[in-house]
């Protein structure tokens, strides 16, 4: 839009005046409503944790059998893998709102990059336990496979749930290839960056969920853990 | 007029030049709920046919013209209509659209475009439900509650409707997001929190149900899709899962969707009374504050639907005694209303008139569902009809009638015109005898054992749906005449002026009536309470070139 | 809000030592199994989990400081806690014959201490 | 004919405890009434005291507070809601708490699409009564039901099957319910305290004849239960002398296949009704309709409906017999 937006001014009785905060050019505004989308995200993650948690006290043991199958220095390397990609992906704010436009182009492309290693990482898992006859709609997870429920229970959410979570990561790339392209058509630059802003929460965010899901799946049996649920 | 930031054709995509594109792609929040108003009604009227057919089919036991399966089709259609495309967006949709940005004198929503396009998300959702009606395997016969594991080995089509069902969920998020965050940031100058109109306390409670409670359904559906087509086990009890759990996440959602209904429904309430009092309302913060103690404590009772479920003892009486809690500050927001009729003068036009109407029909609705939450007592009407005319007091009686209180009062505001009172009035009357003649005798039906969801049903029961159908003719002929009298005043009713009603909020101090394109011409300082009345007249006035005050 | 007059070098070595940090605690999830409060495993996962997460907002995320965005997040994170707290708290540590349903049955039978015996639980 | 022919005996109360419940609504009903007309009584009066014609602009008065007021109508409130808290609870407390299984008759009970099973404990020859009870449209009633002393102690143990989906056991005269859930146990009880007979209703909605879902509970005097639970009578009311049926006809009542399809008509129930299935089809076809319904599903039904039959060879060759038969 070609005007420029100019910001109104409110006059109280006194004749003082107010400056007027309207939706145009709002950064806190913008802000705090991905914040408010985080949320959303928070509470859909918290409803499958508590999911997960409910058959988690039916079956403790079961739960814990399940979780010491898990490959955990694969979820290892990837848990650094998301580590190091939201420090890449603040470095790129950080750039971004210091001018270095350049720079913050090539933190957005690493970040990427290690977003699609986390999920070839990912693959790997989840074909292994394919091979396993770890599978939904699969072999052991089957209704009427001897397999023991709290196990079946188990894996179903970890599919469901990492399955979810790589959906996110999915996105997150979209994300980060459309911020790049916005970054090229000048509508995202170092006075304008809500956008790169909010997709670095939003990486964040997703960061965040697999902080949870990383012990809460693979390393609540590590060691040989006996509950202590 | 300072600034030509806008045009003709502002808030649309693009400045279209047809004005049916202007509106397609419109992002000014007075006509977005428009449209939003349009599209429920559509869809409303369908559900009112179910409705009806229901009606039709209950006259008398054994099967008239519905079978079983299109029975148990017809309610859930009616069900998911009524609740997911009509009375959840409903108020918030509508005149949180048109109406809440006016009276904290913003110029629009925070995010405008987000708002078209959560009204288009809103449309998709509402056709994905439709489609399954014309697949072959139907539409889904499961209840709006989709409980599995029924909702997971039906052969109907539930996955269009849980799908369909997750859209509007997301609609419905993100229009509590942008409300939130319009409240927060664009309030004029002067207002804070306290100078709010409770209308906007009642958008802003809900914002927070919308935003916190809704993304446990939408993963609750998705992970039943996910049961459906991927076999995770989680509702299927052959894997271990427990049909139990769905129900939990079901009703952490649907309990405080409830009071996402409600609250917003009350908001209007609380314009109507002072207005129509000509006097400042009582206890403005008590009211306030009791819409978001209701919605917080309506995040923690959920599981007074599940107290013959098979959950623990134990948990029945944590959450029977939480519920009663809700009861509280409802009645408290009640106390202040009649208190605000104390010493006023009370003029009886046709908003006034739905409002104290009800006033009756909630606090039967409300009261009855206290008696539902007696553990005990549920125990024996839980799944009765005492229930259905329990949420139908409750959503009819308490949110239909303060939508329909809302559409008398902000009338003039959208449309300019005034409709005919004398006629508003006699479908008034209608509407309230049948309501009541339509559900009353369902108490007591439910009472003496008649389950819900029983397309046929036992003789003795047959008396309380004859009268109830009588009911429900009389109620429908009332809704009708009622639109005919919102039609005929659209199109042939006196031009009303900008403020008919001498009320006090903000949107009533606009320059021209219907509201123009950019709201206030200027933003006003809001140094004042929303409901400052003096010997009857409002207080506050302004010069509407300048918005500065001139009393 | 001026979001652009920040010191680079000074923000870039805080995101480094969050870094650190985290890549510690990291660490410490790993060892931990197999070292210090093996009896309270999955306590102790959490508990770490919660200090990467309270790091990652705080700094990644810029939450320092943001006193109506934070209130916001602890009345959601409330929310869910409350969840919690009733769903598994009170429900299904009640859980209701639970050694007669076929959804709790365990490959391993079910120890007898601790499951307390409800107050309308008949004997087996 | 075993008990009268319509379903009836909603008004009436037999279970102990079921006093303790209508208690508990009345004592709610009149703390409604007065809640409900500390609001509306005032609402009426102002209405009319204050109406436009009758107040002058000057006497409006702005009154925004009232503490003492306010405290009133948030104190009272709270403390009849405790009140109605206190009786929920207390009315659920006995109905909820399962008296010894040594000093009960526990009976599992089996709810699944669209028939009640029952199952006695074995009496002293050894002999478990089994009870199927199906809603017989054409009679309008129910076929056998579940057969109990008075003033004796009943345990339910209900459960459904895992492919099932959940049902509610409900007993309108006893003002007692509780879900039958697939996978799970649930429990209710109760000791009826009349003889008669009352209805059982499926209160959860579970398909296409939910509303068909009926049983009895026929509460006897003991002596004519013991008489009868220790024989291995399928009812106390049936005829000793009625003419015998054949095995294919009672395997046909224990399962339930009466709830869905008619034998002597062709009308739907919910599956196709069997007259003449016999000619349309082969022994193999129908046998495999039993063992394995989804495959060969007829045109205008769908699959996922019937469940699947895991009956003993013979069983299954009488039921098709009967079938074909028709007797
Ligand atoms: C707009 C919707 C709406 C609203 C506002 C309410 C409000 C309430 N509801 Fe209702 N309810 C539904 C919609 C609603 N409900 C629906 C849709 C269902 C069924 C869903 C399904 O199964 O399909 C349902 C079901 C339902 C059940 C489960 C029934 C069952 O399945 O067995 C229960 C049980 O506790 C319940 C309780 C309550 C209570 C205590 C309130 C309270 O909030 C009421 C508070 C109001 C008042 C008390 C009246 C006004 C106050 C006064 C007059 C002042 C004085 C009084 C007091 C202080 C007590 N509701
Ligand atoms: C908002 C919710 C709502 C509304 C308004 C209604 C309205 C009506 N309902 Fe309903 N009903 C439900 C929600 C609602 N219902 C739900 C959730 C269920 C449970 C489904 C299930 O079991 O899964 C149910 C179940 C239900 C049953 C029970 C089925 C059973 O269990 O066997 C019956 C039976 O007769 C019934 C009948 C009616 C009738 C005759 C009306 C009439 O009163 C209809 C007339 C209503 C109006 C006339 C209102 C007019 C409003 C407008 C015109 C607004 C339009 C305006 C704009 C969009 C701006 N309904
Ligand atoms: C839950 C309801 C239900 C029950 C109980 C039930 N059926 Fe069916 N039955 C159906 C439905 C629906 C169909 C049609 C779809 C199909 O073939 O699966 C059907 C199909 C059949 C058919 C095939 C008819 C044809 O024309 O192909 C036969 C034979 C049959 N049932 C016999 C029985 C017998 C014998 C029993 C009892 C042991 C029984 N059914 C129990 C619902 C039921
Ligand atoms: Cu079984 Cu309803
Ligand atoms: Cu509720």
């Amino acid at each position: 839009m070609s005007h420029e937006y100019v910001p109104e001014i409110a006059t109280d009785r006194d004749g003082k005046q107010h400056e007027v905060q309207g939706w145009q050019d709002d950064f806190y505004g913008g802000k705090l409503g991905f914040w408010l989308f985080m949320f959303t995200e928070v509470l859909m993650f918290g409803a499958m944790f508590m999911a997960l948690s409910y058959y988690n006290t039916l079956h403790p043991q079961e739960f814990l059998d399940a979780s010491a199958s898990l490959n955990r220095l694969l979820g290892g390397i990837n848990t650094v893998i998301l580590l190091i990609s939201a420090l890449t992906m603040g470095l790129g704010l950080l750039k971004m709102r210091t001018g270095d436009v350049k720079g913050a182009k090539l933190m957005i492309w690493v970040t990427m990059l290690l977003a699609v290693a986390f999920l070839v990482i990912k693959g790997f898992e989840w074909r292994a336990e394919y091979h396993h006859g770890v599978f939904l709609m699969h072999d052991k997870l089957l209704a009427d496979s001897s397999f023991p429920l709290g196990e079946k229970l188990f894996f179903g959410l970890y599919f469901t749930m990492t399955g979810l979570h790589g959906f996110h990561i999915i996105i997150g790339i979209g994300l980060m290839l459309w911020l790049l392209k916005r970054i090229n058509a000048e509508k995202v630059r170092p006075d304008h960056h809500i956008l790169h802003w909010n997709i670095a929460l939003y990486w964040d965010i997703v960061h965040l969920i697999w902080v949870f899901v990383f012990p809460y799946y693979y390393m609540i049996g590590a060691g040989g853990a006996t509950g202590g649920h | 007029m300072s600034k030509t930031y806008f045009d003709e054709t502002h808030c649309a995509y693009g400045h279209p030049k047809s004005k049916f594109m202007q509106w397609m792609l419109t992002i000014d929040h007075k006509r977005i709920g428009i449209m939003y108003a349009a599209v429920m009604f559509f869809y409303f009227f369908i559900a009112l046919g179910t409705a009806f057919m229901m009606r039709l089919e209950l006259l008398a036991p054994g099967a008239q013209f519905l079978d079983g399966d299109s029975f148990n089709q017809a309610f859930t259609l009616h069900g998911v209509i009524m609740i997911f495309l009509f009375i959840v967006p409903g108020i918030p949709a509508i005149f949180g659209n048109i109406v809440m940005p006016l009276m904290i004198g913003a110029k629009d929503v925070s995010f405008p475009k987000l708002n078209w396009f959560t009204f288009w998300l809103y449309v998709v959702g509402t056709l994905v439900a439709m489609a399954s009606l014309f697949t072959d395997a139907g539409f889904a016969d499961t209840g709006w509650t989709f409980y599995a594991p029924y909702s997971i080995t039906t052969g109907t089509n539930v996955i269009f409707t849980l799908v369909a069902a997750f859209i509007l969920g997301m609609a419905s998020i993100l229009t509590g997001l942008n409300f939130l965050v319009t409240i927060h940031r664009l309030r004029a100058p002067g207002m804070d929190f306290w100078k709010m109109p409770l209308f906007v306390w009642g958008i802003y409670a809900t914002a927070w149900i919308q935003l916190l409670a809704t993304p446990v359904v939408g993963i609750t559906l998705i992970l039943a899709v996910m049961e459906k087509y991927f076999g995770i086990g989680i509702f299927d009890p052959a894997k271990g899962g427990d049909p139990v759990l769905f129900e939990h996440l079901f009703w952490i959602y649907s309990h405080p969707a409830v009071y996402l209904m409600i609250l917003p429904a009350f908001g209007i309430m609380s314009e109507i009374i002072p207005t129509f009092s000509r006097r400042e309302i009582f206890g403005y913060r008590a009211i306030a504050i009791s819409s978001a103690s209701i919605a917080g404590i309506g995040y923690l009772v959920w599981g007074h639907h599940l107290y013959t479920s098979g959950m623990a003892d134990t948990a029945k009486v944590v959450f029977s005694f939480l519920t009663f809690f809700v009861a509280i500050p409802t009645g408290i927001k009640f106390y202040d209303w009649i208190a605000t009729m104390y010493k006023g003068k009370i003029i009886l036009s046709t908003p006034m008139l739905w409002a104290l109407g009800t006033i009756i029909t909630f606090t039967i609705g409300g009261l009855t569902g206290v008696t539902i939450a007696m553990i005990g007592v549920d125990i024996h009407l839980q799944d009765t009809y005492y229930t259905v005319a329990h949420f139908h007091y409750a959503m009819l009686g308490g949110v239909a009638f303060l939508l329909f209180a809302g559409m008398h009062y902000w009338f003039p505001l959208v449309t300019g015109k005034m409709y005919n009172e004398a006629h508003a009035k006699i479908a008034f009357y209608l509407n309230f005898v049948g309501f009541n003649l339509l559900w009353f005798p369902m108490f007591i039906a439910g009472y003496y054992g008649m389950p819900r969801r029983y397309f046929d049903y036992l003789p003795e029961f047959q008396i309380y749906h004859q009268v109830s159908f009588a009911g429900a003719v009389l109620f429908i002929s009332g809704v009708i005449y009622m639109f005919v009298v919102f039609y005929k005043g659209w199109t042939k009713g006196e031009a009303s002026g900008t403020n008919p009603w001498n009320a006090t909020t903000l949107e009533w101090h606009l320059p021209t009536s219907p509201a123009p394109l950019e709201n206030h011409t200027k933003v006003p300082y809001v140094d004042f309470n929303p409901y400052e009345y003096h010997h009857g007249q409002p207080v506050v006035k302004f010069d509407y070139k300048t918005m500065q005050r001139i009393d | 809000m001026d979001t652009n007059n920040i010191d680079y070098k000074k923000e870039q070595s805080r995101f480094f030592k969050v870094l650190i940090g985290l890549l510690l605690l990291t660490a410490v999830t790993f060892i931990q199994p197999h070292l210090f409060l093996t009896e309270a495993n999955f306590a102790a996962q959490m508990f770490i989990a919660v200090l990467k997460a309270w790091l990652i907002i705080m700094y990644y995320m810029h939450l320092k400081g943001e006193t109506l965005i934070t209130w916001m997040a602890g009345f959601s994170l409330f929310i869910v806690f409350t969840f919690f707290a009733i769903v598994i708290g009170v429900d299904v540590q009640h859980f209701q014959f639970k050694d007669e349903s076929h959804i709790t049955e365990s490959a391993i039978p079910l120890h007898e201490a601790g499951h307390e015996s409800h107050s309308t639980h008949s004997a087996h | 004919m075993d008990v009268n022919n319509t379903l009836s005996g909603f008004n009436s109360m037999a279970a102990t405890f079921s006093k303790d419940v209508d208690q508990a609504f009345w004592i709610n009903f009149w703390i409604s009434i007065i809640l409900g007309l500390s609001v509306l009584i005032p609402m009426f009066y102002f209405a009319w005291k204050y109406r436009a014609s009758n107040v002058k602009d000057e006497e409006i008065e702005n009154i925004t507070h009232n503490t003492k007021l306010e405290i009133a109508w948030t104190l009272i409130p709270t403390i009849m809601m405790m009140f109605l808290f206190y009786y929920g609870y207390s009315s659920m407390k006995t109905l909820r708490t399962m008296p010894a299984e040594s000093e009960s008759i526990v009976i599992q009970v089996e709810g699944s699409k669209w028939k009640w099973k029952y199952e006695y404990p074995a009496n002293k020859n050894g002999f478990v009564h089994k009870i199927t009870s199906v809603y017989d449209k054409k009679i309008g009633d129910v076929k056998r039901g579940l057969y109990v002393p008075v003033g004796t102690n009943i345990i339910l143990k209900m459960t459904a099957p895992l492919n099932d989906v959940i049902h509610s056991y409900y007993i309108p005269a006893f003002r007692m319910k509780e879900d039958v859930v697939p996978g799970r146990t649930t429990k209710q009880w109760f000791k009826a305290d009349k003889v008669g007979t009352y209805d059982v209703e499926c209160a959860e909605y579970c398909g296409t004849a939910h509303s068909y879902m009926y049983s009895k509970v026929v509460v006897m005097e003991q002596a004519e239960y013991d008489a009868w639970f220790a024989t291995e009578g399928k009812t106390p009311y049936e005829d000793a002398n009625a003419e015998p049926i054949s095995k294919g006809q009672a395997l046909y009542e224990d399962n339930g296949c009466s709830g869905c399809h008619s034998i002597d008509s062709t009308d739907t129930i919910v599956g196709p009704g069997l007259k003449g299935i016999g000619e349309k089809h082969d022994a193999a076809y129908l046998k495999n309709a039993l063992v394995n319904p989804d495959k060969d599903v007829p045109e205008g039904f769908f699959p996922g409906v019937m469940p699947p039959f895991a009956l003993p060879d013979e069983d299954i060759a009488e039921l098709v017999k009967y079938m074909q038969e028709n007797k």
